[in-house]
Formats: C-alpha cells, structure tokens, sequence
C-alpha cells in the first residue's frame, strides 16, 4: 500500500517536470489542432546532438569501465531486444486481423529502441541526482540491433515458408535493402547474407552510425571539453523541444490507427509496460551479478519500453516492404512512445521501492 | 525540335535510390527528383514534417528519354517491382526537345 | 497506356489545405504538390525566405484525373473561389497511365 | 532641455548594443546587396524559442501574481489593441488612395503585437537591468488578439455594408478562415460565429499557440530548470540572429513600399510612435493603479508600438484575403517593425524621466 | 480552354537569376522554380547535401507562354547562353489555358 | 631529432582532440557508407555563427591594435594570397592535362582563405591554451580576396589572349557575375571593370559579407556581452559538427577526382603544406618586425593552406564558367581542407620549435 502510494507519487511529481510536461504540452496543441510546427532540419539536428550526446558520454565511461561490467548488461540487453521480438511473435502476430508481416515488424519496432525516450529517461535521472552507469548509452546497439534482426529474420523466413507451401510464382518476396536486391532465402549460406545484409544496414542507419561514431570518439579521441562545454549542457533544452515533437507526432499518428486492427490499441498500450518490466527484471538480474546500479536498472527498463523511432522505421520499410508502415509506425509513434515515455516515472518508483537509489 | 517522352514518377521518397537504378537500368541518361507530399489511396504524405526518419515524405522524379518505349518499358518495371508495396504513381507526356542526342546512349 | 489529363495549380502556399479541398470535392482520387517559389504578375514570391510567418511561399500542385471534363471542373472552381484574391495560375496537360482505375472513383 | 539631452543620449548608448546594432547591420548588409541569407527553418527554430522563452517564463511568474496586479494590465493592453485599430480604421482606412479594406488590415496588423519586438525590449532591459514583471509576456495575447479580432470583425462588417448597398452580385467577400468557408454576415447569431472563428483561428497560430503553451507549462509544469540552463542564456544570442534577418526583411520590404500609397509610408514611420505613446500612457494609468514598474511600462508601450511579424500576416491573408498583402506586410515589416524597435530607447529615457527605474 | 506552350529549365541553382532574367527578356510573364536534385551527363548533383556553398543543387524552372514561338526563342537563348558551361536540360510541353491573358504581354 | 619527435609528439596528441577527431569521424562515417547526414539549412546556420564569432571577435579587437600592428600583417596577408595563385599559374596550370581555366581555379580557391579551417585552428591553440592576436579574423579577407581577384583577372586575360590569337568566333568568354553580362577585355578601363566586378561580388558572397558585418559590428558596436554569452561559448561545440560535415563531404568528394588528372591530386595533397610554409615564413617576418604572435604565425600559416569552402566555389563558378567545378571544388574539399586541417599541428610543432609559445 506504502509502495503504491510511493509510486504514485513519484509520478505524480515527474509530470510537472519538464520531459513529461514537454510532451503533454506537444499532445495537446496537436489536439487542438495548432498549426505550431518544428522544421524538419531542426528536428533532425536535435536528434543528431542527442545521439552524439548519448554516444561520447558512453564512449567516455566506457574507457574506464572493466569487462565484465560491461559486457553482462550488454549480454542482458540483446537478450531483452530478442525476447520482445519472440513475445511479439506469439502475441500480436498470431491475433486475428493482423496480418504476421504487420505484427512482426511492429515487434521489432517495440524491440528496438528510442534514442529519445532513453534521453527522457536519462534526463529525469539526472533531474533526481540518481546515478547510472555512464556506458548505458552502450547498450542501446545491442538491444536495438538484436531486435530488429531477429524480427526481419523471422518474418522473411515465415513469409518463404508461406510462399513454398502456396504456389505464388510473382511478387515474391524481392526487396530493396540499402540498394541490394535480394532474392527469396533458399538455404543456409543466404541465411547468413541475409543476417549480414541487415546488420549493415543497421549500423549504417542515420542513428546507429551517430551513436557509434559518438562511441568511438568518447573511447578513441578526448572530446571531453567539447562533451562537457556544449553537447552536456545544450542536452536538457534540445530534448524539451524533442519531446514537444513527439508529442505532437503521437497525436496526430492516433488517427491512423483508427484504420487497423483493435489489437494493435491493446498492444501499443500494454507492450511498453510489459517489455519495461521484462528489461528491469534483466536488470534486476545485471544487478545482483555485477552491481549494476538501480538507475541502470531502470535505464535499461526504459529502453526495453521504448519503441525506435528515427533508424528502425525506414529499417524495416527497407527489409520488410509488405508490411504495412500505418500499422507498425502508428502504433509505435502513436501509442507506444508517449506509454513508454508516460511509464518512466514507474520504472523509477520501482527501482526505488525495490533497490534503493 | 525533336519529340521526346516525358516519364514521371511520384513515390515514396525511401526508394528514390531503388527507383532510379531501375530508371538508369532502363537506358535513361539522367533524371531529376524534386521532394513532394500529397495524399492518394495510401494517405496522406508530407515532405515537411519530422519524425520517423523522414519516412513520410515524397519525391516526383522525372526522366526524359528519347523513345517512348523506353518509357513505357522503365515505367513497367518500377510499378512491378515497387506498387505493390510502396505508394506510387506514374505516367507518361509527350515533350519536344532541343539536343536529341543529351536523351540517346 | 490510358489516357487522363493532369491538372497544375500553381497557388500562395496559405491556401494549400482550400484548394487540396476542392480537388478533393472535384473527386480525384489525389494529389501531389511541391514547394516553389516565382515571379507573376503580383510580383516574386520566395520559397525560402525567412519571414512573414511562411506566408511568401507558392506551391505547385498537380493533380491526374481520369477525364478532361473532371480536370475543367475543379479548375474552374479553384480560379473561382480563389484566383480573386490570391496569386495563381492554372493549366492542364494530357497524359497517359498505366492503371486508370488508380485515378477513378 | 536636460530631459531632451538624457532621452538622447539614452539612444545613441542603445545604438551601440547588441540588439540594435544587429539590425542596423542586417539593413546593411541588404543594401550593401549581399548575398548573406538566414536559412527558414533556423529562422522558425529562432522564433519558437523565444516564443517558449517568453511564454514560460511568464508562466512562471504567473504562479505566484496575484490576480489584481495581472487583470488590470491585461484589461488595459486589450484596450490598446482596440483603440489603435480604431484609429487606424478613421485614418489610414480613410486615406485617399487607400482601400478601406487594405488600412483595416494594415491596422490590424499594427495593433497585433510582434514577440521579436517585445523580446528585443526585453533584451535591451535585462542589458541596463531595468527590472519589470515577469508576467509581461502574458499580456501578449490579449493586445494582439483584441487587436486582430477588431480589425477582422470591422473590415468585414463594412466590407458586408458596402456589398448590400451596391448590387454585386458575385465574388462576394466569400472567404476561407483555417479551412471553414463562412459566407457573408447577415445576423447576429452568425456575427458570434465570425468572432468565435477568428478567436479559434488566432489561438491555432503558430506564435499564439507557442506562447500559449509556453505560459501553460511555466502555470501548471516546473520548467524552471530547463528555463533557466536553456531558454534563458540562449535567449539574447539568438535575437541577435532574429535582428538581423528583420534587419535585412525591413530593407528589402521597403521597395515594395514604392508601389503602395504614400498614405502608408507617413503611417509606417508615425504609428509606433503613436501607438508606443498610447502603450505608455495606458503604462502609466496601471503604474498608478497597482504599482506597476516602470519596466512593465516601457514593454508594455513596445507591445503597442510593435506590430505582428509572424502570426499576424497570415491570420489576416486568411481572414481578409481581399486585402493586398503588399500593403500591409510591406509597411509593417519594412517600416513599422524597424522604427518600432529602433524607438525602444525612446521609451526607456520616457519612462526613466517620468517614473525613474 | 486555350492553347498555350510550357517551357521547362532544369539546370544548376547558381544561374538562377540569370535564366530568369532571359526569360523575362524573353516577354514571359512569369516564371516558377523548385528546388531538385538529379543526375545528367555531369554527374550527381543535390538540392539537400551541405557544402560547397549550396553549388551543387538543381533548380526546376517552367515558364508558361502563349505562343510556340516565345518558348522556342527562350529555350535557345539559354541553352546559348549557359549551356555550354553549365549542366542543364530543355523541353517544351503543349498545355491547355483558362485566361490567355495572364501570359501575354 | 628531437625537433622531430617533437612535432610528431604534438601532432599525434592533436589526432586526439575534438577537432581532428570529428574531422576523421565524418571522413569514417562517409567510407563506411553511413546514411548520416547532417541538413542543409544546419550547415548553413553553423556557418554564419562561426563567421560572426570570427568576426566580430577581430572586430573588438581592432578596437583596440595600433595601426601598424594590424597594417603590416594585412599586407603579408595578402601577399601571401597573391603569390599562392602565382605558384599555381606556373605550377598546376602548366601541367599537361590541366586546362588552363581549371587550374587557375583551382589556384584561386586555393589561394582563398576557408573561415572552417581557420576557425579550427583557433580551437586548437585555444585548446592549448597558446595566445594569439584577437585582430586576426580580420586578416582573413585580404588574403581571400587578394587571391580570388589575382585568379580570375589572370585567368580572364589569358583566355581573352587566346582567343585573340585563335580565331574562334562565337561562345567567346561571355560570362556573368552576380548578374551583369561582361563580354570579352579589351581595354584598361575595362580592366578596372572587371576588378571592380570581381570585388563587388566578392564583397556580397555570404561567407566574405558575414565576417564584415561581424567586423564592424566589432569595431563600430559593443556586441561584447552577446559574443562572450552567446558566440565564443557555442563556437567549439559548433565547430565538431562542422568538422564532421567536412569529413563525410571530404571522403565524397574524393571519387570525383578519379575522373580528372593526376596533378590535381598532387597538387591538393602538396600545395596546404607548400602555402602553410610560405603563411609561415611572411608570419615570421611579421613577428620579427611587428612582434606578431607565434599563435599569430600559425594561423597565417592555416589561413594560407586553407582553400576556400563557402564563397569561393560559387564566386568563381560565376566569373570563370569555363573552369570545370568537378576539378577544383573536388581537389580543394576532398584533399586539399583535409590536409590542410590535418597539419594545422604541424605549424604549431614548428611555431613552438623556431619562436616558443
Ligand atoms: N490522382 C493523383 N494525382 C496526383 N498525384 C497523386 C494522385 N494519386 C496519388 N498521387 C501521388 O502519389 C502518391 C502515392 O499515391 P498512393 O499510392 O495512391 O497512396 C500520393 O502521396 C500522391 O503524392
Ligand atoms: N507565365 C508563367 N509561367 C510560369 N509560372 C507563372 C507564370 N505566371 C505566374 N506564374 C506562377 O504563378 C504565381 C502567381 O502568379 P500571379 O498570380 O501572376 O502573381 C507566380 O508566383 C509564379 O510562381
Ligand atoms: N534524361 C534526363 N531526364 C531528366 N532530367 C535530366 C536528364 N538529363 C539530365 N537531367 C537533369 O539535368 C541536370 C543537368 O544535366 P547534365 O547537364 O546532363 O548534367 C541533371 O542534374 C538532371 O537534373
Ligand atoms: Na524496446
Ligand atoms: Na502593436
Ligand atoms: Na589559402
């Protein structure tokens, strides 16, 4: 009854502040219809400082960090990005009126994670003075990249299966993947090519290569100064605005999924909480091995929660052209990210109750 | 003045990269795209809004060949390997030309 | 090959959203526009200029539609309601499709 | 005489701070003809910072106002909004030469208040630190929307006058208002729907509805962290940037002033200092009634002075689409922005004389 | 309906003026230009990558005039003039008009 | 020996700062095909912050130099300019496979100063905490112009030499600039034209129009606050970004060079290293008679290896149409800006060596 009145508090308190309040506001001047925009260019900008923000600060922690420390969350990550995927698999591809193409690429999407919602999450830590491991940002390409291939994968191999039992001579299954036109998957050597084929793609995404690139500056080079002078403090504000867009962008997209099928309201409402609580349940586990932190903990948590937004929409438009882009963007813009960003605030009420920060 | 075909395409701006290799396979000499949105059976597309990796947006490519099969062949091609799964419109124009020879390999 | 006839506005960006209106109401099945910039007779308009909150902008919008008489229609009914008082000018071109049922309703 | 000398010498200081010499320099980069251009999106980034800077930390000083101190000022900046509409509408609109529907807008337009020009004022305060209320920006909207909505409702209703004396039968003033067609106004009842559409039209543009939302978070939200380590310090850099763009605007406008009544050019230059006076006068009457400061009074006389450079032209195009928009924008933006903001001292020296900071 | 003649200019934004200047030397009444990107026999040119001082992009001209011949003489009198040290593309297209005296002198 | 050591030491420390580092990361993002990229109107934005930093930070320095201290290193500067495009006009210009025009392009671009590379030096000795004289950006013009002049003027007559002694009737050199048409140079007078053409256009690029604006506002202004608030803390943060730009655009625009002669490739990877040394030796002629800085010298030294990236290009496209731009912007953005960024640690290991911070 304490826990719960405790964590009901603790969320009451996070909607005042401003990540929260930023992307209540951006709903509702969506929602009465404000013609207020943010230019592209600077959304993307922000998105850019954001990921480097996030890059060199893990890059920077991890020059310090030992192995093991390092790689068990990492190992834990991946784990939480294929087991989503999987869920997904036996859930919402399987209900009636989902097609399995729709309902395993929006799986992956909710596999894969937000750059942003992980920021709203680190920003509401640091507002908290709660501490997490510097090298979290780390983690995201091993939750996001699991994630995506497992879904591609197994929604490719499901598609030839269907597409060898019923005589389909056109149409079958050719796509475009970053250029490479890639044929239907006969056996075991093309297998791999398809999982290469995706794995590059990926890590040349706009976000995966920003992330990586702000990695290998934070170990390789010193942009300590430049880190702490700009990238640090312009942090906070850039994503107040970020999650103004956001929220606009979750408005608007839930109309969308008036035209799909009512599971999709079930999942975008429920896998955010579901894959959270799979993510701190890992951490939990991270935790007792290595000592990883309770604001890790909930960190990783977020990121399971967190459905991509910038790279893994166009990853999956590439690798998976059949399924319907409404349906897996408008649940993951529209439902998805606001729940996840909604639900931080319970992630840390938890860790809280059941750690101690 | 010479006549001319006139290709356009209006798609989904993720596969300009696709569609113009399949325009370049096809014989053309060069093509130019312009950013677009627009709204057709698919939805409504916009060109200017952020978010999901600029996934929204639309690009009007066009391409001027020299003979209308040509044309007609490239067009046949993208619409089979892209409009099943992608949004997408094409169609041809005749056009008169100055320099037959900048639309002929 | 069919034939149809493509219809082009070219219009202040402001009244986007009336004009999509009315071609929506002329029953085209859609549209596509671009932002643009130019000279006419009430002077140059600027697509990038910074300014008077977006309003010197033009935009080019076209529109495919089945049959000519269609295409005259919403023409006239855009001229109408909007060419009065704002830039603009209209023209139609014949085209041809692959799939006309894309642009029937 | 002394009073004369301090207001002048007041200016020539100001000349040499940043916000007026960035847009002198702006003005004379575009006569020199150069090529020096500021991207739209940065330019739209800009504004909507300093839209949420003013908002917010209105907002925050709205909390703790106390409703007397706030109401009376809010009442009286309305009014301000309306009587310089009023008088636009008995001389510019009057004006041989100048279509009555044309002055009205214009009127409108200088009524309505400019967030760069208010910014700016509050810029070249903050720089003398001069202080005011800090739930200034939130008498914003009541000026310029009283302002906008007379204009609109008084153009048309003459305009709806003339067309039932004289015979013409079509194109009759039919308009388009953010996508609802309203035809002529004939009764009462359709006269609140006139008013109620350009209220609903003005709370959903851009500028209002950021400020609007900006005041919503510093009411209800505590955005004061991000306030202060963002908004607030990236304020003043980027109105330097906002100057000189209105800079290079005001002087590029002007030639289009050649092809309008000379009407508008007498009315460009005199009316902020009209209407600025007018602010300061209304300023003073508040000053005496609640103890409002001397700063309060100078914003609010540039509130007055100013006249609306985002929202504003577009409302108008969409309300009034029969009036020429060379005119209006032409003498607001190239000659009643710069003039508006180049008289800022003026005020200051006014109010130091008068009030004494 | 009246018949009129669409001019279409596709060449590199930094001549921008100068072609506008010829059409309006040309007794054009009006010209629109949009931002493109594409690809001729000079290579790969972008309308969205930075650098180089925005040289690299395409820009889309189209004049629309009321006779063939005014169409011709501005075709000629760019590609003259520019066409040799420039990249660019020419062509003309026949459209239907509402008001033929929006492009008449 | 030691000296060696020496400047290798300093150099590879250098590899490790923010500047080089992101330079180096946007070249590895661009080979490994990364979707990244940064917008336009972004790139833009960073621009004219960093040229109003540069300039108005010599503006306020100007302020206060003496006349000589600042007239006698404007004159090694453009000296410096001039001499540059000579060597090219005997050198690259003469190679076989080398058109004449291209070269003298090339030379001119070359000869003109880059405000990015300058502004990355700067950061670099600010880094290290090493003085140099505020006043510099000031210089940045007379080397720039200096060039850019000597290179189309030279290139001009020589072509109009040619077709004097061929007889080549028609296409005879007919070329715009900013928008007037200037036939083929036949007398003195027009010569004087031609120089004033060039300099007008010159004078209104963006790049050359921003550091002026920047520098009178300096010099005539106290944009003091804004530029130690605003300019100078954002400048190092903005600089990264504009690092990585450079470095995806160097590494694409590399493959353009396949298409021309192998001097090009020469002399982009010689001529930074053989200018830098000339910058070097006039700026150690100026510290003998003025006392000029070793911080000084070396940025003569990069302004002098800089080759012009953002009013350069399209200046000389407009006044020398003939030059094919594959050959120069791809020499000087693919070879030449890297070079010339990669050994700015170079010039500071000898400043270091022959005068001592
Ligand atoms: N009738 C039409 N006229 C012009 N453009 C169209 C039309 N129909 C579709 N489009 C364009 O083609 C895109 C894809 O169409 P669709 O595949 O029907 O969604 C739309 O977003 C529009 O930009
Ligand atoms: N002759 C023309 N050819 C092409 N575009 C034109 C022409 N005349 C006008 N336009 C375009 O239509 C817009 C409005 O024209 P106007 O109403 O004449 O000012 C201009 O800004 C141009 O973009
Ligand atoms: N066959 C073509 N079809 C359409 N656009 C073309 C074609 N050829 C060239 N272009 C456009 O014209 C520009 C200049 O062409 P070029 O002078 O051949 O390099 C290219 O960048 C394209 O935008
Ligand atoms: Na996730
Ligand atoms: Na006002
Ligand atoms: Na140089």
């Amino acid at each position: 009854m304490d826990l719960l009145l405790d964590i009901l508090s603790t969320m009451v308190a996070q909607f005042q502040k401003p990540t929260l309040a930023f992307l209540i506001g951006g709903m509702m001047l969506a929602a009465m219809g404000s013609k207020f925009e943010v230019p592209e260019p600077v959304y993307k900008f922000i998105v850019i400082l954001l990921l480097l923000k996030v890059g060199i600060g893990a890059g920077i922690s991890v020059r310090e960090a030992d192995f093991v420390e390092l790689v068990i969350p990492a190992i834990g990550a991946a784990i939480v990005g294929v087991v989503i995927v999987l869920i997904g698999m036996r859930t919402l591809a399987r209900w009636r009126g989902v097609s399995p193409m729709d309902g395993m690429a929006t799986a992956g999407l909710f596999g894969a994670v937000s750059a942003s919602t992980l920021a709203a999450g680190m920003a509401m830590l640091d507002g908290e003075g709660i501490a997490y491991e510097g090298f979290i940002g780390a983690l995201y390409p091993f939750m996001d990249i699991a994630a995506l291939v497992t879904a591609i994968v197994l929604a490719r191999l499901s598609a030839k299966r269907k597409t060898a039992t019923a005589p389909t001579p056109s149409g079958d299954g050719t796509m475009t993947l970053g250029g490479t036109v890639a044929g239907p998957v006969p056996d075991p050597s093309e297998h791999w090519d398809l999982v290469r084929g995706i794995l590059v793609d990926t890590l040349r995404s706009p976000a995966i290569s920003a992330l990586l690139l702000g990695l290998a500056l934070g170990i390789f080079a010193r942009p300590d100064p430049v880190y702490e002078s700009f990238y640090e403090p312009l942090f906070r504000g850039l994503l107040s605005i970020l999650m103004l867009i956001m929220g606009m962008e979750a408005w608007s997209r839930l109309s969308e999924l008036r035209k799909v099928a009512h599971a999709y309201i079930l999942y975008g409402l429920a896998a955010p909480l579901v894959h959270g609580a799979l993510g701190f349940l890992v951490g939990l586990g991270v935790h007792h091995i290595t000592g990883f932190s309770a604001g890790g903990v909930v960190l990783l948590a977020v990121m399971a929660a967190s459905s991509s937004d910038i790279s893994g929409p166009p990853t999956l438009r590439g690798a998976l052209p059949k399924a319907n882009p409404s349906a897996y963007v408008g649940t993951s813009t529209g439902l998805g990210t606001p729940v996840a960003i909604l639900s931080i605030p319970l992630f840390m009420a938890l860790a809280d109750a059941l750690i101690g920060f | 003045m010479y006549k001319a075909t006139k290709l356009v395409i209006i798609t989904e701006r993720v596969i300009l990269e696709g569609v113009t290799d399949l325009i370049e396979a096809g014989g053309a000499t060069g093509w130019t795209h312009v950013d677009a949105g627009g709204r057709g059976s698919r939805g409504k597309r916009s060109a200017r809004r952020p978010g999901v990796g600029g996934m929204m947006g639309n690009v009007k490519i066009e391409v001027i060949v020299s003979d209308h099969e040509k044309a007609e062949a490239i067009m046949t091609s993208v619409a089979d390997q892209y409009f099943g799964n992608y949004s997408g419109i094409t169609y041809i124009e005749p056009v008169e030309i100055l320099r037959p020879y900048k639309f002929a390999v």
